[in-house]
């Protein structure tokens, strides 16, 4: 009843309530489509939150995003674009069947999403060091901790932002780790790269949700 | 049984064309905003993220060349968003500020 | 696939056995069955829940339980009622089953996210009522912050669960879109649809599209209580009225995806129970998708005096209004569908009349509260509690039991006691009316919701609600009888006891596993009683 | 036509402002309307089931699809009817909203489970109010701690009242009388004990009231009666009941053990503390952060007069 899956490259028997191969292509990628609409909208409520506030208390937010390194987050950009032709060429060589392509440009995606969420790692641990924690646990005594009494807030955002982005750019990994093992297998060809093709869409919209994310968080602050 | 039609594909050429660009226009946004033109850098910036959004979504994720109905999909999710922000901001805009006395 | 010989006594029950067959089905008519399993029980415990409010209620002062066990009771009954009964109700348990049926699909577009969904709700049920061994949650169904941050309790394991429930909605909306569009057998175009597709179609787009601002209203509350984050925190420089306004953007939508599967089971219902083709057939399909639509702009009116502003509140009370005529339009339709039909009185057709009856007086109070000037007297009194009940008991309940009813014998193969099914639809309609009547009275005697304890004069109305709570709780106790007996010993059905004319009808009762040995060809409209 | 309105008003609490009778003449024209919409849908509901039963298994029911017109009207009507009835709440609502400019402002504070109003000329009271009758009155509401909502049915009018932020309502009671006030926004344990009395004298009585002192010449333990019926009632029963709080009758110089373990006697220093800072010795068995701080709101007589009041109570 499951869609069987053949050692043959490429080779790939299609669910029984499906008429065709095709028939299952394009219904997929709605399903994932519809997915990503599900996603845009959860993050596009934390963006409209996140804009009500900073227009509510546009200086602490200014002040907030001084802190952030904006060069780091410039190079996380690049980073993410990249992945992101990584991510297509690998559907791209998917569709001309070269295997060896394929799995090259999937392990360098991987190997981008590592770089991102390191990057991540080393911005967040500066600002623990500092005390610049979420909200409440706010522990930072400089000068514009006293001017504005709840800086908290901005790192708020900042976290809850960052968090839920980065959480899906590790879900968007560990999907990308699973299309390795299935291309190591041979699973895909010209007939069938249907996870490639939706892995894909999904990690182009973690991509392109931090490309809102970047300049709302580290560049007009 | 398989009509395997094969299904649009973009030239590699476009590809890398497509992440030059982007990286040109990150690179833009990025001198954009150290120069302050005031409350026009928020306007700056979402333009540009926008536009690199329109060619990640044009592209890399074949709406350009895809079936109508994703770009409808995509668009109902913005749009539903506008309106919460719309509605959510007219309440806050026109909300009259009430001041004790003391 | 070449087109095996079928055996005929074999069907989508008895074709595999065992829990384990049941717990990892692919079958969207098993997976209607694990979640009718579902709805019901969590509909028992809600029940029971709402049976100690109103002996607690039923007279001033203490009866069985203290304030804060009271504000327990009615927050789980809030809760289950509203994220585990009402809101996977039709779509879930009806839909999956009858929704590929009725298109003439072999299964949904994603078997495996189908189930993925069912687990969701349950893993969801099991950390909210995990909450119970926290000291429960006393805050209400809405969360309304700063109470929902302060109060030490499980509240967070309630937020979560929710959270995690969301995700059961917006896998079958995810579904039936996809389903919808992809898998509806030839000939069938989207003017042919069955009006219950039509109805699951317009609730999946706003599944779709509300749930997940839902999601994330829950998660900043977690984060609120977690880490402190102060978005929702006066103390901090948050706002609670935001708060509002986020989980008002869903739950408006979420009332809507409570009651359109609901009108297109009374669709379904009118329409052959009077044997006489639907009234309107274009203008119930637009509306429900009006409906959908228009959901999005209304939610303000539950903020009318949460010191939203008077603008929003009055442009709020605007579009409330246009929203409410194309739900006039869909009961007047199904009225005028029974103009020189031919109605039999079976329990489905009662249980849609009984729809139509008491979602009319749910429709107009909703009107009454939606203009603003009234709405500041009105609201948060037993005004509101009855209207809301009017249209979610009166209106989904009663269509679930309908629904349930009238597939039964395509769903188990049998026929139910229609005798009893009567009686139970009886106690039900006149016990809901004698409860939740006095409500309004006693809303525009000013008496206010989630009170504990109340004035002496408010007492004689309550005594009277309490007592016909009880009869709606006879009333689903003999309807579940009803059905457990229709399940073993009912007597054997053919494959269209009704005469319906939908697809569903024209396969065998209960269906094989692959729902249509041969895939039916649509040439005509749904309801065609030539 | 406004027959109905009168019967509902029967219903309804009394009609104490101006506002209050537009609200009810409003809600009169609507309630004619719904009764008579559900008279023709329920009524054509139950007349076509009579009519139509269902006589042989095989009837022939006429193949009607739609009848464009009956369809525009049973539109169109409705959505004159709505669109009436929304420009007329619109009318009633800026009226409820709009408070008049020489109003006489009244502070009114929220707080876990009681009211509390403050003057201009420094005059507080608690659980109660006196306004003059025939007198614009404005409140300006703020809360501090959770949202309430200051509801009186008798003048058709509610707002909430929200934490970190200021909202205000107004009304000019033309009756003299007592109107009940309500909490209407759920707050948690004692929700339904939150209320409070708004009394409508005459003008001569309400400058009297405003000018003295609540307490003149009572003893400390009468001062303290007072405020226990204005500010403990809802969580604290003079029996040894425990409501919320423990009951006080007895209470004090009893030997308690505190949630750290140590033991204390119930002294007037404890008392004082406790109600300074609740939580700083909280008894086994009693929830933490319930009970909110009331300094800053009770004068030194009434302290002292509260503890003469426990003490008083074996």
């Amino acid at each position: 009843m499951s869609t069987v899956k053949t050692a043959t490259s490429g080779h790939h028997h299609h669910a029984h309530h499906y008429e065709s191969a095709e028939h299952e292509y394009v219904t997929s990628k709605f399903g994932t489509w519809v997915f990503l609409v599900t996603e845009i909208v959860m993050f596009g409520g934390l963006f409209v939150g996140y804009i009500l506030f900073h227009e509510k208390f546009h200086e602490m937010f200014h002040a907030g995003s001084t802190f952030l390194n904006w060069r780091l987050g410039a190079l996380n950009t690049v980073v993410l674009l990249f992945s992101s032709l990584t991510m297509a060429l690998s559907i791209y060589y998917a569709q001309l069947g070269k295997k060896s392509l394929v799995l090259l440009n999937l392990y360098v995606t991987l190997a981008c999403g590592f770089i991102f969420l390191t990057v991540k790692y080393f911005e967040y641990t500066h600002k623990f060091h500092e005390g610049l924690f979420p909200g409440a646990l706010f522990s930072y005594d400089g000068p514009e901790a006293h001017q504005f009494s709840n800086l908290g807030m901005y790192f708020s955002f900042y976290f809850v932002m960052t968090g839920l982005h980065g959480s899906h750019v590790i879900a968007g990994m560990g999907l990308i780790t699973w299309l390795i093992v299935r291309a190591h297998r041979g699973e895909f060809g010209p007939e069938y790269y249907t996870p490639l093709e939706c892995t894909g869409l999904f990690w182009h919209l973690v991509d392109l949700i931090w490309i809102y994310l970047f300049p709302l968080l580290y560049l007009i602050g | 049984m398989d009509d395997q039609q094969h299904h649009h594909m973009i030239p590699l050429k476009i590809y890398i064309q497509v992440l030059v660009l982007l990286l040109v226009l990150t690179a833009i946004t990025v001198a954009a905003a150290q120069v302050n033109f005031g409350p026009w850098n928020t306007v700056i910036a979402m333009a540009i993220a926008s536009i690199k959004a329109g060619f990640v979504l044009a592209f890399f994720m074949h709406l350009k060349y895809d079936d109508k109905l994703y770009r409808v999909c995509f668009g109902t999710a913005i749009f539903f968003l506008i309106v919460l922000y719309a509605f959510s901001k007219l309440d806050i805009v026109t909300r009259i500020v009430v001041e004790p006395f003391q | 696939m070449a087109t095996a010989t079928h055996d005929p006594n074999k069907n989508y029950i008895n074709e595999k056995s065992g829990i384990w067959s049941w717990l990892t089905t692919l079958d969207h008519k098993r997976i209607g069955i694990l979640y009718m399993i579902s709805v019901m029980s969590f509909f028992a415990i809600g029940g029971t829940f709402a049976m100690l409010l109103r002996w607690e209620l039923f007279s001033a002062g203490r009866n069985i339980m203290d304030a804060h066990q009271y504000n327990q009771v009615f927050t789980f009954h809030g809760a289950i009622m509203v994220f585990m009964v009402i809101i996977p109700g039709i779509p879930a348990f009806l839909g999956n089953f009858i929704l590929p049926l009725q298109i003439g699909a072999k299964d949904v577009a994603f078997p495996r996210v189908n189930l993925m969904s069912w687990y969701c709700l349950m893993i969801g049920a099991a950390i909210a009522f995990f909450s119970l061994f926290y000291n429960g949650v006393d805050t209400g169904w809405t969360f309304y912050t700063p109470y929902s941050i302060s109060t030490q309790n499980g509240t967070l394991l309630m937020v979560v669960g929710a959270f995690i429930i969301g995700f059961s909605s917006i896998l079958t909306g995810l579904n039936f879109i996809v389903t919808v569009h992809k898998l509806r057998a030839p000939g069938m175009s989207f003017w042919r649809l069955p009006l219950f597709i039509w109805a699951l179609y317009s609730t999946a787009l706003l599944q779709i599209l509300a749930t997940p601002v839902l999601a994330i209203t829950l998660l900043l509350l977690t984060a609120e209580r977690v880490l402190g984050i102060g978005i929702f925190d006066p103390k901090l420089g948050g706002d609670p009225v935001l708060f509002q306004h986020f989980f008002w953007f869903y739950s408006h939508p979420a009332v809507y995806i409570m009651i359109l599967p609901a009108m297109g089971v009374v669709s379904e219902l009118i329409a052959t129970f009077s044997h006489k083709t639907i009234f309107g057939y274009k203008a119930i399909a637009l509306s429900s998708v009006g409906i959908a639509a228009v959901s999005f702009f209304v939610w303000g009116h539950h903020l009318f005096v949460s010191g939203q502003s008077e603008v929003a509140g009055i442009l709020f009370s605007f579009i409330t209004m246009l929203v409410g005529v194309p739900t006039a339009i869909k009961v007047f339709n199904w009225v005028a569908t029974l103009y020189r039909g031919s109605m039999r009185f079976d329990s489905p057709l009662l249980f849609a009349l009984g729809f139509i009856f008491l979602f009319t007086i749910g429709g107009v109070t909703g009107i009454i509260l939606a203009v603003i000037g009234v709405d500041v007297h009105f609201h948060d009194t037993y005004f509101v509690v009855a209207h809301f009940h009017y249209v979610m008991v009166g209106g989904t309940l009663m269509a679930i039991m309908g629904g349930i009813y009238y597939w039964f014998p395509k769903m188990f193969g049998r026929m139910v006691n229609e005798f009893w099914a009567r009686i139970s639809f009886v106690l039900i309609f006149v016990g809901f009316n004698v409860t939740f009547f006095p409500q309004f009275i006693l809303g525009a005697m000013g008496m206010p919701r989630r009170y504990y304890d109340y004035l002496p004069e408010y007492q004689s109305l309550n005594r009277i609600s309490s007592v016909g709570a009880w009869t709606i709780g006879t009333g689903f106790l003999v309807g579940l009888f009803v059905i457990i007996h229709g399940m073993r010993k009912g007597v054997k059905a053919g494959p269209n006891p009704w005469g319906g004319k939908t697809l569903e009808w024209q396969t065998a009762s209960p269906p094989p596993h692959e729902n249509f040995h041969v895939q039916p060809v649509v040439t005509a409209g749904p309801y065609e009683y030539r | 036509m406004l027959s109905s309105a009168s019967t509902s008003s029967r219903f309804m609490p009394p009609q104490a402002t101006e506002v209050a009778q537009n609200v009810d003449t409003l809600y009169g024209f609507l309630l004619v309307i719904s009764l008579i919409s559900c008279v023709l849908v329920i009524g054509g509901l139950i007349y076509f089931a009579v009519k139509y039963r269902r006589h042989t298994e095989n009837d022939k029911t006429p193949y009607i699809s739609h009848n464009a017109t009956l369809e525009f009207l049973w539109s169109f009507i409705p959505f004159l009817l709505f669109m009436a009835s929304f420009v007329w709440g619109w009318i009633v609502y800026h009226q409820l909203r709009t408070a008049p400019t020489d109003a006489l402002e009244v502070m009114v504070r929220g707080q876990k489970w009681n009211w509390t109003f403050a003057y201009k000329n420094g005059r507080t009271s608690a659980s109660e109010m006196f306004v003059p009758v025939g007198q614009n009155v404005r409140l300006i509401m703020g809360s501090s701690d959770v949202i309430h909502s200051f509801y009186i049915p008798a003048f058709r009018t509610k707002q909430d009242v929200v934490p970190g932020r200021y909202t205000s309502l107004w009304f000019n009671a033309e009756k003299e009388g007592d109107y009940q006030v309500f909490c209407a926004e759920y707050c948690g344990d004692q929700h339904s004990g939150m209320q409070a009395k708004i009394h409508v004298v005459s003008r001569e009585k309400f400058e009297d009231w405003l000018g003295n002192d609540p307490y003149k010449d009572l003893p400390l333990v009468e001062v303290g009666r007072k405020v226990y019926t204005s500010r403990c009632v809802a969580c604290h029963t003079l029996t040894d009941q425990k409501a919320v709080g423990p009951g006080w009758k007895g209470v004090f110089g009893r030997k308690e053990k505190l949630e750290g373990g140590s033991d204390i006697t119930v002294d007037e220093n404890y008392v004082r503390e406790s109600i300074l800072d609740p939580n700083a010795k909280v008894v086994l068995g009693f929830p933490r952060g319930v009970m909110p701080t009331f300094a800053g709101q009770l004068s030194e007589q009434e302290i002292s007069g509260a503890i003469e009041f426990i003490k008083s109570l074996k």
